[in-house]
């Protein structure tokens, strides 16, 4: 079989991975993965898109298709997401200390936009719990999700971002970047869930990738990225 | 038989106009259209080639209805079998000429006319040229050539040779009158030459601010009431010289130019510019043939 | 990897190809009408077909989603004669239709509106059609028109990826465009792979629109 | 004083051709060129105006060089000044008649004369028309007046009249000689038509197959070794009659049409539509002025 | 919120209004040079002029942010002396002017290309040089092209969001336009909100665009 599996941008390294395992396992399967925002692909869904597992970048969106009886069977969450300050090596910038997102030397933060991702909603909630949130606000720049917050940092047009550490642990990222993970117990913890959806219920392809990213192999590939899994 | 009865309201250069134009042609004949500009001879065609709607009233064609206002009847221009020269060529600009006498042609017979009509407009040579390439004469004749292809019912030619030189409007006169009794095709012309209104056509429709005002024939229309063995001629005068003792006038009477002898008293009353009519009682001509 | 890098090149071109195709078959006829129709509301259509890009391509692309869903009268329509759009190739094709109906229809609607009218007269004298005269006079003599709608059309197709990415799920083989693959590659920070299919897509298409325009003015040559 | 020598490479219909233009044109004059469709006589106008750039020579107006090739000089129509009529009119198309003419217009005299010349040209009552909605000679009457706004150097009018009826014309060929000799402006015009020629123009130059043949008076052109008080016409044959017991010969000689009487011999030289020399030498005529 | 969405309306107009503007002063001598010069690689010009359109719009966005960074030589240059082009208004201008060039150069051009060449040269022996020939003869002649350009650039940039979206960081008043707007709401599943956004841009665009239109067919009576 061939399952398609709509997952949220940050997996995309991780999965990559996992689906080499997937593969050696289960050698006649096929997965395809869309990778892109939860919103979009919630929205699809709900219009009959062809996906056979949904993993979203927070929990809501799998528990309002559960509801709606887009999904099959339980939604579970697999990860704990974490951001933390992210900027270019070249610069110098120090990332260990969200106080110097105040200073004039930081004339742009990059984030994900907050009304729809949840990783610029930690982002917001963290820098409020540090009282920072109202002196830096006019500075950010905000990104449709987190890989383009992160490419605006990258390209040097963003002093700074906070991004999610599964994307600063990517390697070509981590070879050119400074990373500073932030406090988790600043921000709600941004738990990530997953469904099958009906289409794949009877689908062998869906549901071999799920039990191989149910493993501990995948676990530690998930934790390699830094995913902190429940 | 044609039979044209039609009203059209016309803004002109004197203002709105009514124009009405009743007019019966026969078949085969040579009809000019003469008259100033801005009189309507234009419209007239356009409207006979169903390019623009009359207001109001009736053509009929051999006995078919083209239009007909009462009973709401329109024929579209490609019901009509006509063939239409424009007074600014309409050449296709993407087809060479031979193309586009070519993109005329209905049957495997007119197809092979093609050439043959190239060669009657003398541009056999320019056949694979664009019309962009060609000049405003070589222009009319790809034209007229074009018009001739489908063997139209009616021939309507919008002042088809007002930019040829004489020679060649000439002969394409003469290729025209040959077309037109070889064919019997019923010609519609607009001219404002006069030898060329004469030597073609069967009859005259002398048009006024939209009417037509008089049809006879051309000659009964240009000539003064003519005297057998008398020469009349209308001229204009070129210039007035003193060649002791007597004044030389000269005088341009069509392609000719006479000097004739003239009193003072004659001569006072003439003046350069102006035109004067030449005539003698005593006259013992010698005709000789030209060319 | 390879073979999917072509086969994502051959359904980009292969979906502008057909787009291109059906506007060109849409967009005369539609240009022809606002040019001659002598119709009250004229000005209303010429509104409404230049519509499409007012809304972001990704918004485009959630109504269709709408109306293709089985959900929508339409979508359940199509859905009981066994079409699907939604995520088909056969709905792509659709949604760029829509997109980049203005680029086809603008450039040819303005080059006929300066054909002289005695062109047109001349060929109904001649006894042609209107369809006729539209094909083998009119067409030929505003091919610049033709071709500006044939090259904007092609190359925003090439391009597009709002209504696609909605509409399509980037699905391997069936609506993964070029357009897509490489928005994909740089949201994965992938630029290397990027920097590739951009490119690929640059110069088929740089050549593609070279040769359009060469054999054109080659064959331009001398009119007008 | 304008100097032209310039050479041109031409397709003709004839094949190529090498163009080669050699003259001098006085201040003030009025100067023709005559010669048959395709002959060059637009090329050679374009040349002068600036608008077709010749192969090589030289074109010098009142000592100013406004080209040479050896020199690599070649000024701009806009520095060159000239009035342009063209063969296809070229009104600028979104301006009404009136502001065709003052877009020309560069000073506020000549501002201010614009509506004399419309007026001039007889279209007072069109002038806030559009030129699509003109017909041929009204357009072509704008195209003139539109020309003459800027009192140019030279005056360059190509077949500016041949979509006139003969009194437009006429009346045209009046203000045109007017304007002539009031602005003293030097005139090259492309004419077809003799008659037009010889009344407006100093001198002719014919034109066939890129080569100026010959430069003379119009009237040393067209008349044939002309004989004081003699009269010799030259005439279409428009019918031959026999009217026991002779046969009278119609004729068109210009606008007028003659009958004269001729014997069984004489007339079988002659047939219908070929040309026939009108002559006569015990003549006495009488001069009558008309209008 | 209803500031903000009236704010953000009228960001989007005026960045519309100008980048139209702009793209008209471009333009017109571009279109200009392509259909009349007689140099040898036209061909190439105009295919660059078209190519664009051929990337996805956030990946070229993706290009511009590379361009306008510190770390590259025009970034460096303008930052040096203060000019910071990503995330600014001027910024989104020279993006949306980019990115719809081709829409404003090729009506124009394929108009211009049908324009009689007799037609500048009676106004060249008029006197009036090249300029004011365009000016005050060509341009008003080929007034179908110019509204084609002219619409297809404003409608086009009112519904751009893939290059703006990432030259222009969303930030509120400064470079969050409507189409990111929309973008934004319907990501959030906002639909409500999403729909008025687009509604209001339909019904403004809408009538500007029936002005136009409407506009123009009434000055065009009765020439050709
Ligand atoms: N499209 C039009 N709209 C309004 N008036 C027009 C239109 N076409 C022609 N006319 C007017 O109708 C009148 C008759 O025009 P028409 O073209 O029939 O004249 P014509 O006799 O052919 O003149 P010419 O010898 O100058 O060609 C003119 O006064 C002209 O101004
Ligand atoms: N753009 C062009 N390209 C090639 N040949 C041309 C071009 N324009 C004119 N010619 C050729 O040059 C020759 C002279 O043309 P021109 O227009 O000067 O003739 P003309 O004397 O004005 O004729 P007419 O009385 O028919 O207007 C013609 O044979 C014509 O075919
Ligand atoms: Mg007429
Ligand atoms: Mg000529």
């Amino acid at each position: 079989d061939t399952a398609n599996i709509a997952a949220a941008s940050d997996l995309q390294y991780a999965f990559k991975e996992i689906k080499i395992l997937c593969e050696k396992k289960y050698p006649n399967e096929t997965v395809n993965f869309q990778f892109g925002s939860s919103g979009k692909a919630l929205t699809q869904i709900q219009n009959g898109a062809p996906y056979d597992a949904y993993f979203a970048a927070d929990m809501n969106y799998p528990k309002e298709l559960k509801e709606k009886g887009f999904a099959v069977g339980n939604v579970k969450p697999y990860a704990l997401g974490r951001v933390g300050l992210m900027s270019l090596k070249s610069t110098n910038i120090s990332v260990n200390n969200l106080s110097i997102l105040a200073t004039d030397k930081i004339k742009k933060i990059a984030i994900a936009n907050p009304e729809h991702a949840p990783y610029g909603q930690a982002a917001v909630a963290a820098l409020k719990t540090l009282g920072l949130y109202d002196k830096v606000k006019h500075k950010f720049v905000m990104g449709e999700n987190i890989s383009q917050a992160t490419q605006y940092v990258q390209t040097g047009a963003a002093d700074v971002g906070i991004i999610a550490i599964s994307i600063a642990k990517a390697p070509i990222i981590a070879e050119e970047m400074n990373f500073g993970l932030i406090d988790a117990k600043t921000h709600p913890d941004i738990l990530q869930g997953y469904a099958l959806l009906k289409r794949g219920e009877n689908n062998k392809a869906a549901r071999a990738f799920i039990s191989v990213f149910e493993s501990p192999q995948a676990d530690a590939i998930m934790k390699k990225y830094g995913f902190a899994l429940k | 038989m044609i039979y044209i009865n039609i009203t059209k309201h016309l803004d002109t250069a004197e203002g709105p106009l009514n124009a009405h134009f009743e007019l019966t042609i026969n078949d085969g004949e040579f009809l000019t259209l003469f008259g100033p500009s801005g009189a309507g001879k234009t419209t007239l065609l356009r409207m006979i080639a169903g390019l623009e709607k009359p207001d109001s009233g009736k053509i009929e064609v051999d006995g078919e209805v083209w239009f007909d206002s009462a009973k709401k009847i329109n024929l579209p221009p490609q019901k009509r079998s006509i063939g239409f020269v424009f007074q600014d060529y309409a050449l296709f600009p993407t087809m060479s000429v031979r193309e586009n006498l070519l993109f005329a042609a209905e049957t495997t017979e007119q197809r092979h006319n093609v050439d043959e009509l190239i060669e009657l407009v003398e541009l056999t040579a320019l056949s694979d040229r664009l019309p962009s390439t060609l000049s405003g004469g070589q222009k009319q004749r790809v034209a007229l050539a074009r018009a001739l292809v489908r063997h139209p019912k009616i021939l309507l030619l919008d002042e088809p040779l007002s930019a040829l030189d004489s020679t060649m409007r000439h002969k394409l006169q003469d290729s025209l009158s040959l077309i037109h009794t070889r064919l019997g095709v019923t010609t519609l012309l607009v001219s404002h030459d006069i030898a060329e209104t004469v030597k073609l056509s069967d009859r005259l429709a002398a048009i006024e601010s939209g009417k037509i005002i008089r049809t006879c024939s051309p000659m009964e229309f240009f000539s003064p009431k003519t005297l057998s063995g008398k020469v009349q001629l209308i001229g204009d005068i070129l210039s007035i010289e003193y060649d002791q003792p007597v004044y030389v006038i000269t005088l341009l009477a069509g392609n000719s130019i006479i000097k004739a002898v003239a009193s003072a008293q004659e001569a006072s009353a003439l003046k350069v510019g102006g035109k004067a009519v030449l005539s003698s009682k005593a006259f013992n001509p010698i005709l000789i043939p030209l060319g | 990897m390879e073979s999917e890098f072509l086969a994502t090149m051959v359904l980009t071109f292969k979906l502008a190809a057909i787009t291109t195709l059906i506007l060109l078959l849409i967009g005369i006829p539609l240009a022809a009408f606002l040019v001659f129709s002598k119709m009250r509301f004229k000005s209303v259509i010429e509104t409404i077909v230049s519509m499409p890009l007012v809304l972001p391509p990704s918004v485009l692309g959630f109504y269709l989603l709408l109306a293709f869903s089985p959900a929508s009268a339409i979508g359940s329509f199509l859905n009981e004669h066994g079409i699907r759009l939604a995520f088909s190739f056969e709905g792509l094709v659709i949604g760029s239709v829509l997109f980049s109906l203005p680029f086809m229809v603008h450039p040819i609607q303005s080059a006929l509106s300066q054909v002289h009218r005695s062109i047109f007269e001349a060929s109904y004298t001649l006894g042609k059609s209107k369809l006729e005269t539209m094909i083998r006079v009119i067409l030929p003599s505003i091919r610049h028109g033709l071709i500006s709608g044939i090259v904007l059309a092609f190359a925003h197709t090439v391009g597009e990826f709002g209504v696609i990415l909605m509409i399509g799920g980037n699905i391997p083989g069936e609506t993964r465009v070029a357009s897509i693959a490489i928005y994909d590659e740089v949201e994965s920070l992938n630029y290397a792979m990027a920097h590739q299919y951009a490119l690929t897509l640059f110069a088929v298409t740089f050549a593609i629109l070279l040769l359009v325009y060469t054999l054109n003015k080659k064959s331009l040559r001398g009119i007008q």
